[in-house]
């Protein structure tokens, strides 16, 4: 196959824009990294040697691998209830018309407009009441709240796209509701619901108030101790507050890999449609 | 026996109305054509039947079972899309098996039931490919394989065959009409094309405006249109505004743009009447003492020749003849009585 | 969670017992860094008695973000925290919310340690009143620190400190007071240092206070986010004079985030502003756990272990009760404090006044004042 | 004979039909786990410790320190979104075909939204710093004679915004772009239309809905910046946002009723643009984006 | 004089070719049609001229510059897709008036043929309806507008009338000529309607498999096709497997299946050779002296009826009767030779 391979101006600025956006964000986190492998950093281009003590503080200090088991339930539970929550939802208020309509987008729109101060401690109220915060389930119900909002309006626009002939068609075929959200819909909409449970489970790994608030001795997540190192009291060593960030970024990057190997976000429709060249 | 009974059903678009006031009953193993022009209600009457749309008016019912109130997946009908509307994340077999999946059988009998209808819309080569690699009309055989391989009580096709080329299309056509019988379903059928509802109808439903015109069988629509749409829309394309001149009992003498024709009235006239004359071209005949026409357009149909001609007076008629004739040439044309239709203006 | 909120019994008034009916889990949180400090402390005395204290989970949380959580625990009536450990602020804050079981004066026979408190401690406790219990003291600030390679003469007073600013623009630094621990007390330490009327108004007393900060101001560049920075900032050289606290120079110089020959100076006349850690303890905690609790901090008031809080020069010195010298310190303690301990400081704490920092309102207030008008000062320029 | 329509029609035809029930699950738990708290958090700005029922705001208000973080926070979110998205349109635009790599670049894009808030203001301090690698190269290349200073002020909360906003951006508008039939596109081509009258004629007003959504998105979590503006900002002046004014009645001040009125003003604010945003939004045409219309 | 060379042109998807080797020779002002069975890659032919698929091999030239290497959009076509592609968020006016617009025309003239475009597929009614809300049909009006409207220098379309009604059909047919001629455009036209193809066309290419099969006025194709996929195409529905029993200058004899007839031979037969007959279904007709065959099915088509008889040996055969025989009743079937075509099987 040829290709046109002579790029106009427009492709050079793009890619002249994405080059130079890489590389601040190589510096970013390369700075990073090399800081909380260093000892003695001072006014040099590297550190004067290196070490990995900034890592096992912070593994002993904060007996990381519960938390990062607890961190991965939480966002798993989280990304899940809020994509079968919220997609049907937001079916509904992209297909139809009804009387309220916008008044609902409205309420689901506000818990993500809402910063958690407002309704963080009234809600941890409500949860221990009932015997749900202290444990992983009032982390989790807790981070539903800004969750399914945004799974709800991530998604509508992606269910607009989706022709309703391919729906009815479905139910012709004698498909229930929930069989066409299985069978039909979610296939079809999988770049979606991956960028919004993408968005969501980062979301949620770094929603400290709400996790905060309702967890737990044993339901903290990792950014509670992250939350911790960075502004808490007490002399704390750069390199430790880098080493946790270390941390977190890796398991985030970890958990979206998994996430991009099993789908592309960009392909499972575009496939579809596009050609094969 | 009346098995499904469509009681004045209506839809309508932001107050205009695409469907107004269907009334039909349909036995159980008629195949019923809805026919009429691009916009005349069609589809939205099949949406009604499938249930994809909410009436304005009107109701359905099955064996006085009131249907309407049912959604699309309780009815247990099958339909064919106008749009294809395959899933497009799925394979060709999966798409044809989806429906089946749906009523969880067996899966050794999924998967023979469609590889036969697979191999019904000749598609064995391509039942791994994704919708999106087939041409357009091997996806129409998509769509409606997988709409029979249910064996449906009603199959509802919304112009299943527009896409096809023309042997494909007869062969389907038979395995259609084949289908329909062997499986002893019941179908409606849309289409545009007079031919195909002609040829594979128990009865035709002709529609215009989203109003009901005529409802009979193939012979009655054709031979007996009940009014100048139908006969337009029945392969009468020479429709003349002439003026009654004469009345019998066994035919009108009509006359005007430059012609005067015997026809058989539809309706009663009287002298005097403006009418218009419904011919169609095969029944114009190139012969001696008829009207004299010149020749302007000569189109090559395969075996005959589509001949568009002028008379004296500029009214442009529709005929064929066997052998060419040259534009500019002028010739004579007659008509037979029986075959000229004089409907009320 | 392993065991029900509210505990064994269910009781969470009533008269404590002496020893929990059968051993207990305490869920610690610690929102002032004091694990640090008193981590080894606890790990021994449950190792000890595993009788009245079953297991302790250990929680982090930042000050500020406490008075939610354990206001919500309360209101919902199940409380999972059965101790904290805070600084002035969280203590402060939970009074003025009633979030604490008042301890004292009704346990203080169980807490014998409180008597021998080092005067800086006492008074310390005096703040905590009813509710919480000194475990961890150090004297603090205000100091500055600079690399004697390039500050060549520090300055030894105030007055010097705006010179040698003034000199160097740019090379004076502190962090935003509310955001860290060295720079507000160099901010509570300035009035002293300046002769102001009511050190501990902020709002009304400090009038030279302001203008001197005000003064300062034109002549600093950036106000970091955090102490950490500062340090970072005088080790890479862009800042050549920072606030600093005893605990912030000896210890970053043991981590290494600091060279090692920076050096402290003191601004004549100043004040040390103390400050301590505090144990409390939430209402609603079951009187089980409340007895295992005093049990523990009644041996955590011992010499013995009070050494421990020499740690690496993190809160130095640390110990909150008198006559435990570093020399009862664990061997660590004694090696980081020989090789980057500064002798001097012993003098410096002896024959310098020691105040009590401000309260939490006032405290508060000052913060308010300095982010208006010093901090904010630049955006209206 | 003729029957009444049914009920269900009726309904059906104004939208009302047992689909309906699909929003019942996402309704509750927004009513349980938001509405009620939230009233609560309502009722406590009307109930401050003094000044009547609108204390709390007529504090915020009328003292200037605390009112112009409204402005400030507006300075750094619009501008921040508008550059997440507007920067990501032509990224993705590019890379709707199939390309071999595509797949990687799509990762590496979409990577800075694992870095987290501490992370970024991390590096930003570490690289964009005084002596940091990007000053030293600058500094060494006789680019500048001092360093720049791109931390502790809004540039540094500015890059911040960008770095963690933009693959938000990115991610969605990709998603987004992917779901329009390129089959339009390809009758626009043959339309003489050139690649830019192909872009803004057809597949911006396509993807419009998308974008709307993308930018509220992205411009609600610039405008609730908080630690970066605190870690990498100048958190008493120049950025001194409305989350910090928030935060600092909450739980320095533990003035709750100040600290929820000011949480209630951002919401406002927020939903005043986002509901411009979504305003313009529905003059654009929303539906399917596929070629049979 | 060639206008448009298209040389040797070749596509490929994942291998299999889609079009191989496709050579044509267009000439200014020429209607050509392209004609086939679903998925011979007509579709991708005209893609690959629009400059939407970019070619595996081979090139294209006008005029002797090389087109091939240009993009859609600096080759000034037009085309109708066959899925419409009609922009869902433009109303049919802004549909039909964007290809003006891109080429900058004043607002008046943009104005005033667009006006003309929508009258011309009759679409005033809905001029201000997105394309969501009209009819298939409608949809397929739109598109022809949108592409005509600009008077291209060429014009690919792609089976427009595919979803039209037979009446509109056969007018838009005339419209398409008219619009042809009076413009000058060149025009490229799929379609899998032969009757289309023959009646529209100034020249067929017959595509099977990606391969071109005949390339040749309607009338030589439809008198003389090639092969038997070509005959099989232009109608010849009873392709009967023989063997040739004698040869003589005017007439080839040919056996088999119960069935003997006399047929003009296309390409050189011996006797003894494997051969297929290829017949009409019109050139078969009732009469004495032929094969005896008995009726199967009658289908109605209007004026003739469709009948499907089987010899005694079991071979379908497919003819017209003019009366209507009954299922089951014997009849004998007579065929003139100079309308039987033997070709080598
Ligand atoms: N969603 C809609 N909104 C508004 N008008 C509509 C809508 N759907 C259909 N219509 C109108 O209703 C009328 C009937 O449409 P319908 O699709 O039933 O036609 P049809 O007979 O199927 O035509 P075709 O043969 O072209 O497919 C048309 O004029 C169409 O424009
Ligand atoms: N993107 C694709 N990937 C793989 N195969 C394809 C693709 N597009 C077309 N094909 C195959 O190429 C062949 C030719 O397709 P094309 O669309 O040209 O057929 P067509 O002649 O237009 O048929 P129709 O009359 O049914 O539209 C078909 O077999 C089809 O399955
Ligand atoms: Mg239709
Ligand atoms: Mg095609």
């Amino acid at each position: 196959m040829r290709r046109r391979l002579v790029a106009s101006p427009g492709a050079w600025v793009v890619w002249g824009a994405v080059t130079f956006f890489f590389v601040m964000l190589a510096g970013v986190i390369f700075s990073v990294l090399v800081s909380s492998f260093g000892r003695r950093w001072f006014d040099t281009w590297l550190p004067e040697s290196w070490t990995g003590q900034w890592y096992g503080q912070a593994w002993r200090e904060f007996t990381l691998p519960a938390v990062l088991v607890v961190t991965i339930e939480v966002s798993m539970l989280v990304v899940l209830i809020s994509v079968l929550v919220g997609v049907p939802a937001s079916y509904v208020l992209a297909r139809k018309k009804f009387p309220g309509r916008r008044l609902l987008y409205l309420l689901f729109l506000l818990p993500i407009l809402m910063p958690p101060i407002t309704y963080g401690i009234p809600l941890a109220t409500v949860l221990y009441k009932y015997g749900f915060a202290g444990n992983m389930s009032g982390v989790v119900l807790a981070n539903l709240v800004p969750s399914i909002p945004f799974v709800i309006l991530t998604m509508t626009p992606f269910i607009e796209q989706v022709d309703p002939a391919i729906e009815r068609a479905a139910r012709m075929c004698g498909a229930r509701t929930w069989q066409v959200f299985a069978r039909i819909l979610a296939p079809l909409l999988v770049p979606g619901i991956l960028a919004a449970s993408i968005l969501v489970l980062v979301r949620t790994v770094g929603m400290f108030e709400l996790t905060f608030l309702t967890a737990g001795p044993d339901s903290q997540t990792l950014v509670v101790a992250l939350y911790y190192t960075m502004s808490a009291a007490g002399i704390r060593a750069q390199q430790s507050v880098d080493a946790m960030a270390v941390i977190y970024t890796s398991m985030m990057l970890v958990l979206l890999v998994v996430a991009l190997r099993f789908v592309n976000p960009t392909q499972l429709v575009a496939r579809v449609k596009e050609d094969v060249d | 026996m009346t098995w499904l009974r469509i009681k004045s059903v209506t839809r309508r678009f932001g107050g205009k109305e695409a469907l107004s006031g269907l009334t039909l009953d349909i036995e159980q193993g008629e195949f019923i054509a809805l026919l009429g022009p691009s916009g005349c209600g069609k589809s939205t009457a099949l949406n009604c039947l499938a249930g994809l749309l909410p009436l304005s008016e009107g109701s359905i019912w099955q064996d006085d079972q009131r249907l309407d109130t049912l959604p699309p997946e309780r009815r247990g009908f099958g339909m064919v899309f106008q749009s294809y509307a395959l899933f497009p994340h799925l394979s060709v077999r999966r798409n044809i098996a989806f429906g089946l999946q749906m009523r969880r059988l067996p899966r050794a009998e999924v998967r023979r039931r469609t590889d036969e209808a697979i191999k019904l819309v000749r598609l064995e080569e391509h039942a791994t490919k994704l919708p999106g690699q087939l041409s357009g009309g091997q996806q129409q055989r998509v769509a409606i394989a997988r709409a029979v391989v249910l064996e449906p009580s009603l199959v509802l096709m919304d112009e299943p065959l527009s896409n096809l080329d023309a042997k494909l299309r007869l062969e389907m056509r038979t395995e259609i009409r084949r289908l329909h019988q062997s499986l002893g379903l019941t179908t409606v059928y849309v289409t545009h094309d007079q031919e195909e509802a002609l040829s594979m109808a128990d009865r035709l439903v002709v529609l215009r405006d989203g109003r009901v015109q005529q409802i009979g069988t193939p012979e009655e629509l054709h031979t007996r249109p009940a009014n100048r749409h139908v006969a337009d829309f029945m392969g009468y394309r020479n429709l003349l505004p002439m003026k009654v001149t004469a009345v019998t009992p066994a035919v009108v003498t009509v006359e005007g743009a430059g012609l005067a024709l015997q026809g058989t009235a539809v309706g009663t006239l009287a002298a005097g009447d403006e009418v218009v004359a419904a011919v169609r071209p095969e029944d114009l005949q190139v012969g001696e003492g008829g009207v004299p026409v010149t020749v302007e357009v000569v189109e090559y149909q395969g075996r005959e020749l589509a001949v568009e001609a002028r008379t004296s007076q500029g009214t442009m008629l529709h005929l064929r003849a066997a052998e060419r004739p040259a534009p500019g040439d002028r010739i004579s044309v007659v008509a037979d009585p029986a075959r000229v239709l004089v409907f009320p203006a | 969670a392993p065991d029900k909120p509210g505990g064994s019994s269910g009781k969470t008034d009533g008269p404590v017992p002496d020893k929990p009916g059968k051993a207990v889990t305490i869920n610690i949180l610690d929102v002032a860094g004091d694990l640090q400090l008193t981590q080894g402390m606890i790990d021994e005395f449950v190792s000890k008695n595993g009788d009245q204290i079953a297991k302790v989970t250990y929680s982090k949380a930042t000050a500020p973000e406490l008075v939610g959580k354990v206001k919500a625990q309360q209101n919902a009536g199940r409380v999972d925290i059965d101790l904290v450990l805070t600084g002035v602020d969280g203590l402060a804050a939970g009074i003025d919310q009633s979030l604490w079981t008042p301890l004292l004066p009704t346990y203080a026979s169980r807490l014998p340690g409180m008597n021998d408190y080092l005067p800086g401690a006492a008074a310390m406790q005096k703040l905590a009143g009813d509710f919480g219990v000194t475990v961890t003291y150090y004297p603090s600030g205000p100091l500055i620190e600079y690399l004697p390679a390039k500050v060549a003469s520090p300055p030894k007073s105030a007055a010097d400190l705006l010179a040698f600013a003034k000199a160097n623009p740019g090379a004076v630094q502190y962090a935003r007071p509310s955001n860290s621990g060295p720079g507000r007390t160099f901010l509570m330490g300035l009035p002293y240092l300046l002769g102001d009327s009511d050190p501990k108004d902020p709002v009304n007393g400090w009038a030279k206070t302001w203008a001197y900060l005000a003064e300062l101001n034109k002549y600093v560049t950036l106000y970091p986010s955090t102490t950490s920075e500062t340090m970072k900032n005088l080790a890479n050289g862009s800042a050549k004079i920072i606030a600093s606290t005893t605990g912030w120079d000896i210890n970053p110089r043991v981590l290494g985030t600091v060279p090692k020959e920076a050096a402290v100076g003191t601004l004549q006349g100043f004040h040390w502003v103390t400050d301590a850690h505090y144990a409390v303890v939430p209402k609603g905690v079951d009187v089980e756990k409340q007895a295992a609790i005093l049990n523990l901090l009644k041996d955590m008031l011992t010499p013995a272990q009070q050494a421990k809080a020499y740690d690496k020069g993190y809160f130095y010195p640390g110990p909150a009760i008198k006559d435990v010298p570093l020399s009862m310190a664990p061997q660590e303690s004694q090696q980081a404090l020989g090789e980057y301990g500064r002798p001097e400081y012993e003098q410096l704490i002896a024959s310098n006044p020691l105040e009590v920092p401000l309260d939490a309102k006032a405290l508060v207030a000052a913060f308010d004042k300095w982010d208006r008008e010093i901090g904010g000062a630049k955006v209206k320029k | 004979m003729t029957e009444k329509t049914a009920l269900r029609h009726r309904l059906a035809e104004r939208g009302v039909d047992r689909q309906l029930l699909l929003l019942l699950p996402a309704l509750l738990a927004v009513l349980i786990l938001f509405v009620y708290p939230f009233a609560y958090g309502m009722g406590l700005s009307f109930q401050p410790d003094e000044g009547g029922v609108l204390g709390a705001y007529k504090n915020f208000f009328e003292d200037a320190y605390q009112r112009d973080t409204i402005w400030t926070t507006l300075q750094l979110a619009l501008p921040a979104a508008f550059l997440n998205v507007a920067a990501s349109v032509p990224i993705a635009y590019r890379m709707r075909g199939r390309f071999r790599g595509k797949r990687l670049l799509t990762t590496v894009l979409v990577v800075p939204i694992t870095l987290g808030t501490v992370l970024t203001a991390e590096g930003l301090l570490n690289f964009l710093g005084p002596t940091g690698w990007f000053n030293r190269a600058l500094l060494n290349a006789g680019l500048v004679d001092a360093p720049l200073r791109l931390t502790n002020n809004y540039w540094g909360v500015f890059l911040s915004l960008v770095i963690t906003g933009f693959p938000f951006a990115f991610l969605l508008i990709l998603s987004y772009l992917s779901g329009i039939d390129p089959t339009l596109e390809r009758a626009a081509a043959t339309l003489g239309a050139g690649w830019w009258p192909r872009f803004h004629r057809i597949t911006l007003p396509l993807l419009a809905p998308g974008l709307a959504t993308t930018f509220c998105l992205t411009f609600v979590l610039a405008f609730s910046v908080f630690p970066s503006a605190i870690l990498v900002g100048d958190p008493a002046g120049s950025t001194r946002v409305i989350s910090i004014a928030a935060y600092h009645a909450a739980y320095e001040a533990y003035d709750y009723s100040l600290a929820s009125a000011i949480a209630v003003v951002m919401g406002v604010v927020e939903l005043a643009v986002v509901a411009a945003v979504l305003g313009v939004r529905s003059l654009f045409y929303t539906g399917s984006t596929g070629g049979k219309g």
